[in-house]
């Protein structure tokens, strides 16, 4: 097995705060990864140090064997790692249709800077409306849709984009428990389909617990243990980490 | 190339066609009005490209306005003498172009004037366009009074004396409105260069760029976070307004025949600010808000210089309020609130509250 | 929507009035045409020569108008306002005569605003007279229809220093030895004006120890008259409209600046005898281009004087040169057009150049740039809050009081 | 280089700076507070001065001193303040702050020309009548009327803080600050608040403006370099921290001066403006290593 993403011995300080203190983990190309863990127990910042949405204290970050902590959130989404965010963030003044044509990758040429989109995409844009369920929806503005669909349209906007690996962040937060199984078995179908690895940060445990073989845990900033689902379930560390944070 | 144009924008374009080619002869009294209204049209327009379509809300771009101004004046004068001497107070010589020297520096200064701004917009747009939101406003700001200040203390282009503009030349045999004399000959290039505004943006906001700029205005972060580069967008659109701003400048300056730093180059305080009320107005981020607003804007100005002689300001000045407390979405938005339908959305009720339905088998 | 409806129905009845203008040209009326800052920083110089527009054409309609051919016509003028904006100014000039038909332009006020009008009038061939706009510039385009029956600006302070030189010669001490301060604001006036005062210096062989430029927005130039506190200069010089000699009379009093000889501009159009209070205006020099105690003389206002009272009862307060030289202009028209007798816009334009005539306000003749040759500026001192006419020594209606005394000095 | 030539002058200009910077960082004060609390930008922040000048002003023209007329600037400019703010101001409060800006910037057409309708746009000043004191044998000049405006600003600067430290409103107003809904939530009227502070801020311009009237001249249009500064103050200090904002309006005042000195009095503005460009990209640069921007 490759390993598509290799973090290791990364920190990320906020002022004094320690948010990450020497994360290390690595994932396997073509697998589905859990982060779970109390809330600020820094599973964000650590996405976000990933994409380079801030830089790093120290460490290091590989991509497909490449150095990502110097390059920028854009350079580093153009290499295939692409995240979508809690709080959905979509482009709500235009219909969702648009918002597909914009994520439909770059090809960097310059003339296709200035090309008007050609049909095909909008087709490829409309197959995956579909298959997130929007279809339907594609003409209205973005800005309208209900906080779910915005997170299935985050979702469909990625999957355009044609990453290698994909980073999310509580896909199923604040979505109604019916669409909840739809979106694992989409997202199962994402990752065997389109064959694009998952990082997912995940607060419901049946969720993560079907949809990952391998998670990890976080608390305190540190990785507090990692391993097969039901190995989690079990943990110690991981039951008194969780109670630990309820009281 | 009129093959994609609906009903509503036939229309329009036809009646622009009409003013533009009939003015020198229906109304040839109003050709200086309507020139400066096609020009307005170009400013509002170009404007509309950060403030409206990429949501970055410049004062600056009257910056562009004055260079275009002054380099194509300048180079208007200096391919028949040197400019120095031209501009120095006083001017003890008078100096005359001769046809030649004349028809030589005018698509000379005009392309300059476009070329320059262009230049000047791809350096301090680099610098300048990190800042966001209001900073954004009044760094800008700074930077158009700024130029203004230092044009006043150049003395090459005559500082606070301001310089003239060559005269229309007087050719021997010919009566001296050849060409439909120099009036006639800048509202045609005025004419002309909103069209080619109007069709280039018309394209550009079709194009992938396009799109993006409204995705920057959206949620910028999202789409750098989809591995767009913004700033290059960000730039390459200042660069197309500061472009077209640079020549509407070079053809105000020889319309209005003498060039003074602060109030006809650099005036952030009149045509800086309208372009961007008449955006309003119209409507930001549509293709047709700004000429809308330009042409509803301008018609109220000499409405109020007519009649509220001495007041006009001040009706001016409630204008302003009234447009941004009332129509702050514009007159576009406010159509596109009543009918989503001519901007291509869906108004039928069922698809807008219809659920999503996830079926498991497919 | 019903907002949208109304918009509309003003934008309407906008287009319907807009057209609408027709101009004022009535049979037997002349109309001329002038576009002139009611709003704006010159507003209130603009009105001295609105002011003085309307009293010459009242007074001229008064008289028995204009006879040209045997018919009598009235003079009337159609104001715009040109916001004290160079480039509104100029869109408004062309107005006047494309749409309101205007044939003959009277000048609208301040010279940078003349800069912006002159090229349209002479692209359509009309025919201006101006009274308020004094850039050489002007006068060196070549223009052929421009007449201004005022003297040019690099005149009005040039006499200053030859007057200082004068005083400390008498005084013994060699013109070469003295030292001037300059402080000019940047515009087309200001810098003429400095062009007239730096010949005369390098004349003399003076010195010249601060040459600063004021900025437009100006209420503050306390640096400037610290250098000259610190530098002691024989003669401060400051031209910078109104404001300019507002300012700087008030912190030099202010900052008890001693300087022996102070000349400035539009001290009476800044009225700074009367607004600073106490003689503190006292001993300032100033340039100006009339006087009322001038002992000029035409048979419609009759003297300078008369025409002093006749504003005065009119308007209520003595008349600044501003007005003067605008009433001047039209009478200037008024003979021209007789001289004519046509109302040919080419024929009229010869006539003026032609014009060679005595008035209130001075002689007036113009030469080929459009200048007006036969009148010179007066000087007048500020002495116990009255301007006192000092020099030419011709119209001198007192002794010029050098140097000033020290301010440790007045009481 | 006349400050070595005179090196008096060095001195000399260090004082008038810090005279003029006073008024600046007093104006700057209100601008502060009410981009703070309300998120407005206050283009008719200069009219208010030049306003509350020509009252005072008016005073001195009816032959009283001038001195008098100070509280009614204050007072009147409060009224007004509160009037716009009623009309106006109150709705684009909540909305986009460019709105604001060219909300403000039609206010300042309007009351511009009103000015220049009403008081015509001659050049004014309302003469003190203080006296002037030298200092080393003449080298330093002081101007009465300068000092005593420099304590005024001070005095009300201070005043300022007292009052927004220790009074139900100034609390109120800072609780709004810090977040207008937790404080709406907590009962306190923001509203109102809002309407207070936009009052208080032109009453403070008033004030300044009567202070400029007898230190300086006036005209209806000298008005946007007091905005401008103002601006610059601001956005060097940041919002909220009002020593700060003094500090740098002094700071201002005397950098000016000294500009004035060396480059020459046309640069002034000029100059101003300059710097409030490459000081906010300086610091949008420095935050966008963190890969963050100015917000």
């Amino acid at each position: 097995m490759t390993k598509i993403l290799e973090v290791t011995d990364v920190s990320k300080a906020y002022g004094g705060v320690k948010a990450n203190e020497d994360i290390s983990l690595s994932i396997d190309q073509g697998s589905i990864v859990g982060l779970i863990g109390p809330n600020g127990s820094g599973k964000t910042t650590l996405f976000n140090s990933i994409v380079g949405a801030h830089p790093i204290d120290k460490g290091s970050i590989k991509f497909n064997n490449e150095e990502l902590s110097t390059l920028t959130v854009d350079q580093i989404s153009r290499r295939g790692l692409l995240r979508t965010f809690q709080q959905t963030k979509i482009y709500g003044q235009m219909t969702c249709m648009m918002n597909m044509k914009i994520s439909k990758k770059l090809t960097g040429k310059f003339s296709d800077m200035f090309q008007t989109i050609p049909k095909e995409v909008e087709e490829e844009a409309e197959q995956i409306l579909s298959f997130v369920g929007l279809y339907q929806k594609r003409n209205l503005r973005a800005g309208e849709l209900s906080f779910g669909q915005q997170k299935l349209l985050e979702l469909a906007m990625a999957l355009i984009n044609a990453p290698k690996m994909l980073i999310l962040d509580e896909p199923t937060a604040g979505i109604n428990p019916t669409l909840i199984n739809g979106i694992v078995d989409r997202l199962i179908k994402v990752n065997k389909k389109y064959n694009i690895t998952l990082f997912v940060i995940e607060h419901n445990m049946r969720v993560i617990m079907n949809l990952a073989q391998k998670i990890y845990c976080m608390a305190y900033g540190r990785i507090l243990a990692e391993g097969k689902p039901e190995e989690i379930k079990n943990d110690k560390k991981v039951i008194d980490a969780y109670l630990g944070a309820a009281h | 190339m009129f093959a994609d144009f609906d009903k509503k924008e036939l229309t329009g374009l036809a009646f622009l066609l009409f003013l533009g080619i009939s003015t020198p002869y229906l109304f040839s009294g109003y050709r200086i009005q309507m020139a400066e209204l096609f020009l307005f049209m170009v400013y509002a327009s170009t404007w509309n490209i950060q403030g409206g379509k990429m949501g970055y809300n410049t004062f600056g771009n009257i910056v562009f306005f004055g260079v275009g101004m002054y380099v194509c004046a300048s180079t208007q004068i200096a391919v028949a003498f040197p400019l120095g001497e031209w501009t120095a107070a006083g001017g003890y010589k008078t100096f005359v172009h001769t046809p030649q020297q004349y028809f030589l520096g005018i698509p000379l200064g005009i392309l300059l004037a476009g070329i320059v701004p262009a230049i000047i917009a791809l350096i301090i747009g680099s610098a300048l366009l990190v800042l966001r939101g209001h900073y954004f406003a009044i760094g800008t700001l700074g930077l158009g009074i700024a130029s203004g200040e230092f044009a006043t203390s150049l003395e090459i282009i005559g500082g606070g004396q301001g310089m003239t503009v060559p005269f229309w030349p007087k050719v021997a045999g010919l009566p001296h409105t050849f060409l439909g004399g120099g009036v006639n000959f800048f509202f045609t290039l005025s004419f002309l260069l909103f069209l080619a505004v109007f069709f280039f943006l018309r394209w550009l906001y079709k194009t992938r760029f396009g799109l993006i700029l409204t995705a920057i205005r959206d949620n910028e972060d999202k789409a750098e976070s989809m591995g767009i580069p913004t700033m290059h967008y960000k730039v390459t659109g200042w660069v197309f307004s500061a472009f077209f701003m640079g020549i509407a400048g070079g053809i105000f300056g020889n319309i209005n025949g003498y060039i003074e730093p602060t109030e006809v180059a650099f005036a952030g305080a009149t045509v800086g600010v309208f372009m961007v009320l008449m955006t309003i107005l119209g409507g930001k981020g549509t293709l047709w808000g700004p000429i809308i607003g330009a042409f509803i804007f301008q018609l109220f100005k000499e409405f109020f210089w007519t009649y509220f002689l001495g007041w006009q300001l001040v009706a001016l000045g409630a204008l302003i309020i009234g447009i941004i407390i009332f129509f702050p979405e514009g007159i576009m938005g406010m159509l596109r609130q009543k009918y989503p339908a001519l901007f291509g959305e869906v108004v039928d009720e069922e698809a807008r509250l219809a659920q999503v339905t996830i079926n498991t088998d497919d | 929507m019903r907002k949208l409806k109304n918009v509309f129905v003003t934008f309407i009845s906008a287009i319907a009035l807009t057209f609408g203008i027709s101009s004022a040209n009535a049979q037997d009326t002349i109309v001329l045409g002038s576009a002139i800052s009611l709003t704006g920083k010159y507003a209130t110089n603009g009105e001295h020569t609105q002011r003085g527009y309307d009293l010459a054409v009242k007074l001229i309609n008064d008289k028995g108008g204009v006879k040209v051919g045997g018919k009598k016509y009235n003079l009337a003028v159609k104001y715009y306002d040109d916001e004290s904006n160079a480039s509104k100014a100029a869109a408004l000039a062309q107005r006047l005569i494309e749409q309101d038909g205007v044939k003959y332009m009277l000048g609208p006020y301040g010279s940078g605003i003349t800069i912006a009008v002159a090229p349209v009038t002479e692209k359509f061939g009309v025919p201006m007279v101006e009274a308020n706009g004094a850039a050489r510039s002007l006068f060196t385009k070549g223009y052929k229809y421009l007449f201004a029956v005022l003297n040019s600006a690099d005149q009005y302070l040039s006499s200053a220093v030859d007057l200082a030189a004068d005083v400390n010669k008498k005084a013994g001490k060699k013109p070469s030895s003295l030292k001037v301060a300059m402080a000019f604001e940047q515009d087309a006036f200001s810098l003429d004006v400095k062009l007239g005062v730096m010949e005369r210096i390098k004349h003399h062989g003076m010195k010249v120890v601060i040459d600063d430029a004021l900025p437009k927005e100006l209420n503050d130039m306390t640096a400037t008259l610290q250098k000259v506190k610190a530098l002691k200069p024989d003669l401060l010089i400051v031209s910078g409209h109104s404001k300019g000699a507002m300012t700087g009379v008030k912190q030099i009093t202010d900052l008890k600046v001693d300087v022996p000889l102070i000349a400035m501009t539009h001290c009476d159009a800044a009225s700074i005898n009367k607004k600073l209070g106490a003689g503190n205006g006292d001993y300032v020099l100033c340039g100006s281009q009339w006087h009322k105690s001038l002992t000029y003389k035409d048979n419609y206002f009759g003297s300078a004087s008369d025409y002093a009272k006749l504003f005065e009862k009119v308007y209520g307060y003595d008349p600044p040169y501003q007005a003067a030289e605008s009433s001047a202009a039209l009478l200037v028209f008024k003979d021209a057009f007789e001289r004519a007798n046509s109302l040919d816009q080419k024929k009229v334009r010869d006539a003026l150049a032609k014009t060679d005539m005595m008035t209130f306000y001075g002689g007036v003749k113009f030469n080929a740039g459009g200048q007006n040759t036969s009148k010179p500026m007066v000087m007048f001192q500020v002495q116990k809050g009255e301007n006192k006419v000092v020099a030419p020594v011709k119209w001198a209606q007192a002794k010029l009081i050098w140097p000033a005394p020290k301010w440790a000095d007045r009481k | 280089m006349i400050l070595l030539q005179a090196p008096f002058l060095n001195l000399q200009a260090l004082l008038d700076g810090l005279m003029v910077g006073a008024i600046f960082a007093f104006v700057a004060y209100g601008m502060a507070l009410v981009w703070g609390v309300m998120n407005i930008i206050n283009i008719v922040q200069g009219e208010f001065v030049i306003l509350g000048g020509y009252i005072t002003f008016t005073f001195y023209k009816m032959g009283l001193s001038p001195f008098i007329g100070i509280p009614f600037s204050f007072l009147l400019l409060f009224c007004l303040g509160f009037l716009i703010y009623r009309t106006i101001i109150f709705r684009v409060v909540s909305r986009d702050m460019f709105i604001s800006i060219l909300a403000t910037f039609g206010i300042s057409i309007v009351v511009q020309q009103l000015m220049n309708i009403g008081f015509g746009s001659q050049v004014e000043t309302a003469n003190s009548g203080l006296g002037t004191s030298f200092l080393f044998d003449g080298n330093i000049t002081l101007s009465h009327i300068k000092i005593f405006s420099f304590i005024v600003c001070l005095l009300g600067a201070s005043a300022v803080i007292y009052f927004m430290k220790t009074s139900k409103l100034g609390r109120a107003i800072r609780a709004t600050a810090q977040n207008a809904r937790a404080a709406r939530i907590l009962g306190v009227d923001t509203e109102k608040v809002y309407c207070y502070t936009y009052a208080i801020n032109a009453a403070i311009c008033g004030l300044a403006g009567s202070l400029v009237a007898m230190t300086y001249t006036l005209h209806p249009y000298i008005g946007l370099p007091y905005t401008v500064r103002s601006f610059m103050i601001v956005i060097v200090a940041g919002l909220g921290n009002f020593p700060a904002v003094l500090a740098s309006g002094l700071g201002l005042g005397t950098i000016e001066e000294f500009s004035a000195y060396t480059l020459g009095q046309e640069y002034r503005i000029g100059f101003v403006f300059l710097m409030l460009v490459l000081i906010l990209v300086y610091r949008s640069r420095k935050l966008a290593k963190k890969r963050e921007y100015l917000k």
